[in-house]
């Protein structure tokens, strides 16, 4: 027998309406709301400055990015914890040019791949603090989050030296 | 056919609705609920995976959604990973493609899921996208979606056959009704009489919102393995014996009559023809109903009736379960909404699971032995479909 | 493999480049090309049609490019029609599952298609549809493309393993080498000396203008056929032997070490495995260089050299016409330009034509009996393989 | 042998520039220069008020839309013919709702199937002159050609009773 999938709040009748910005199509940042997306309590520790994600009570394995089963027993009954807020530079680079629409500004802009200390994840992200041609494989970073302008949180890196 | 026999051994699907997901989120819901369904189905079982999906770069903003779906339902494919694309019936070319991947023995135990989010901040995003399934060029800039194309097909087949708006809402109340039985259909609790039916408002003329499937968000999952396996996940295999589709034309001025979907009479003769078996034969059909114009015209195609007598058919209750053949008993587009690459699989899945006998007593086709799902995509352009036959007792 | 035996009997390219066209006109030329190169096939001999495009969807606005595809191309395809999409992989997953649906009897003779645009009058907007092969929702808001995800991994592979500037100059230089000899490659007329590609400007550290593919319009067909047909259509029939696919992870956190590419070792293994050979026994390769990191890294997983050694094996002229094993002939896609459809489509091209011995001689490998096509995808989380083998004479 | 396509112009080194208006991936009408089409002369037809499409010499067939091969024969030799200005509408609903992004404030609009008068093409399009529910089948209408808003241009149809 298949039974019917279990998961998530019931459907809701009408879709989240939006005041017209950039359009969804070009918006790389998530959509945060409660009618937008099941993972509304990270962004909810984001705006509190809290970096986080999910754990599986069972394996007692983290996920990146967080999620609403796990992936390998399939449980929806995830935890959250608190991910650390320092990290060191596994690898990094620079957009210097061929940025998508609504970064053409910040260029340039170091990216990298960090390594948080005491959590096995390695995260991509933004890092923010000195330009690119002065960071260094290996060197501290710490998390910071941010409001990217319209009340919606992310995270980024920042150089701590 | 030439390979080996392929199996449709089980499935799952998430609610379709209005959902406070995200396409992501989706995916990772129908692997858990494919999981749940299927206990003796591993994940390391699993070798390919066929991802059925429409639109996520514009509904999604996500493209490369193969190996992004592979990591939501926690599986990492090592023979076949793909996305397929056919618009309104890409869950239907997932499936084939895993079905000729196993034939051809590329493949032993694979998974073709759909995945669609189509209700957006801002819908007029979404209607952007529906109206890039047409040609977006040339017929795009007049403002050409499915509703007008398909309120032009019910006009001009109401001027031909007196076809009426009433044998419309007779499409519409069947199939929102069979959705009264199946729980993960958009409109599971919503009645729809056909009174009620000819009161919503003109969407576009002459349908009604009751006449159109919805913008709907969900996704589905079906697992399809090789004939020396099917016994290991079930005792009821739907074996796949038949596959047919036809593509006539895009641009709107390639597309012939409006009423007679040649197309479609292609589709089907080839799907019959493989799998050795007559219009008569078949014990329940899903017919893709995202208009109930289309259900009626495909009953013609399909040959339950003769050309122009779909609208009476349907009034007749003939499409109904104890009439000449079972029509969307899942629910169809109109009940179930349509997620675009989730429908044909889910259609799928209805097929399984009345093979298996699994589904409520009100919608339970009586020992039913042969299936045909259909999908029509785009302006009904394309026309795509696949028979089945439910394995003999183990 | 368990179905019939399937052969690549021909193909055809338009031009690469920065084209005044749209999407749609290049699959108008890519028909008349393919007609033209073909002159024994008939359009009614085709029965399936593989469109392989990795997102018209947002570089020509439109959906359900399949059936548009076949009505450009003047083909009305009756038994499988579908677009497969696996990002830079997307035109290899058309050949593939042309591939399976042929040797499972289910399509004689099919089409298989690459068609992208990629030059729009805004590339931030191209830009943004590149980043969204990536993880969109997680790494695409800080800015993941593929220039600086692949500038990581060769920042990591020179800190680990000594890797040099001037070695990634060698395969630029080797590929737009090749690409010379190749009027249909985005860079046909224009030549780049090592010590001239070092100059040019770094577009993501360590990674300059040469050591990355380009934004290109452009679309390949090829076509294939079932065993018993592919004399009609050629004396040097390309068989496919062997195919293998492996995803490892889509989030880049989840991608483990970024330079020793296990997934292409699973997919190399496999495809080696179906085709009963070993590296050793290929006399040409067409790996996926969308950057020159690539092709080094590649190298090693091929097994052409140790961990870490691709980098010298490539200044040492190890992959060059005459060396270890003739990589990229065509010109690659740092040489042809990569529209992402196109590439893999282009690529088997290439082996074709090796195989008929009809490229110019500066680039014809040797009485070329097994041929190896690699298409990554995305993040290098998707690794697509496929052996080919040259048939005997007729 | 496979010859390189001999099609078209050559590739040229740059790609067009766009004022930033609507994304081009939110914009239905076609782009309509020398770098952006092939089929610049319908565009440039569509200016002088002509609505025109490509015929094959060879067969003697029209095409829609125009093109720059054609689907039979596939020479790249075609002609420009000039189309029926006049023609009758075959089918016709309206857009009452759920228009694409840009088309919203156009809402309730009139579409149908045009049958050209004396030319064997069935051509899709906007119906203006009179609402909706006041159109017949079978009701005569004429093409017109008309400036979209920033130079490009397009064709529709229009009521002459
Ligand atoms: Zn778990
Ligand atoms: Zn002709």
């Amino acid at each position: 027998m298949i039974p019917a999938a279990e998961t998530g709040p019931a459907p809701v009748s009408s879709p989240p309406k939006k005041e017209r910005g950039t359009p969804f199509l070009l918006d790389f940042v998530p959509l945060e709301g409660e009618k937008e997306t099941r993972l509304k309590p990270f962004f909810d520790r984001l705006r509190e400055g809290r970096l986080s994600t999910t754990k599986c009570p069972r394996d007692g394995r983290i996920d990146w990015p967080p999620r609403v089963t796990c992936p390998r027993c399939h449980t929806e009954s995830l935890e959250w914890i608190d991910l650390p807020d320092q990290g060191r530079l596994y690898a990094f680079s620079a957009v210097l040019g061929g940025a998508p629409l609504g970064m053409e500004s910040e260029v340039p802009f170091a990216v990298g791949l960090v390594d948080l200390d005491g959590a096995p994840l390695r995260l991509y992200g933004r890092i923010e603090g000195r330009p690119w041609n002065e960071l260094a494989v290996g060197e501290p970073v710490r998390v910071e989050t941010y409001d990217v302008g319209d009340g919606r949180f992310f995270y980024r890196f920042r150089t701590v030296r | 056919m030439i390979g080996r026999r392929v199996a449709l051994v089980g499935g799952a699907s998430t609610p379709f609705g209005v959902r406070p997901t995200t396409w992501t989120e989706l995916a990772q819901e129908v692997g858990a609920a494919l999981f749940r369904a299927m206990p003796e189905l591993r994940a390391e079982d699993v070798d390919s995976l066929f991802v059925g999906a429409a639109e996520p770069e514009r509904f999604a903003f996500q493209s490369h959604v193969a190996p992004l779906v592979a990591e939501q339902m926690g599986l990492q494919p090592r023979r076949i990973l793909q996305r397929t694309e056919l618009a309104c019936a890409s869950g239907q070319s997932a499936i084939r493609s895993a079905y000729a991947a196993i034939a051809a023995g590329l493949s032993d135990v694979a998974v073709a899921v759909g995945v669609e989010k189509m209700n957006l901040p801002d819908m007029a995003e979404a209607n952007s996208a529906m109206g890039c399934v047409l040609d977006r060029a040339w017929d795009g800039p007049h403002g050409a979606t499915a509703p007008p194309f398909f309120a032009m097909v019910a006009q001009r087949h109401m001027l031909e056959y007196g076809t009426t708006e009433e044998q419309l809402a007779a499409v519409s109340e069947k199939n929102h009704r069979f959705a009264n039985s199946n729980p993960n259909a958009q409109f599971y609790a919503k009645t729809f009489a056909r009174d009620k039916l000819l009161r919503l408002p003109v969407v576009a003329p002459p349908l009604r919102l009751g006449d159109c499937s919805s913008m709907t968000d969900g996704a589905a999952a079906v697992v399809l393995v090789a004939e020396d396996l099917a016994r290991k996940y079930t005792a009821t295999p739907g074996w796949v014996r038949g596959t047919g589709q036809y593509s006539d034309f895009h641009n709107l001025a390639n597309a012939g009559s409006l009423t007679d979907w040649v197309g479609m009479k292609h589709a089907v003769r080839e799907a019959l023809r493989s799998a050795k078996i007559e219009t008569a034969d078949l014990d329940l059909a899903e017919l893709h109903d995202c208009f109930t114009i289309s259900e009626i015209i495909e009953y013609e195609a399909l040959g339950l009736c003769g050309p122009g007598e779909g609208g009476r058919f349907a009034a007749d209750g003939r499409g109904e379960l104890g009439g000449d053949l079972a029509v969307n008993t899942r629910g169809g587009l109109l009940g179930c909404g349509h997620p675009l690459g989730a429908t044909g699989i889910s259609q799928a899945l209805e097929v399984y699971q009345q093979f298996a006998g699994t589904v409520p007593p009100v919608r339970q086709v009586s020992s039913p032995e042969w299936a045909l799902v259909h999908n029509l995509s785009g302006s009904a352009n394309v026309h795509s479909v696949m028979v089945y036959q439910r394995g003999q007792g183990s």
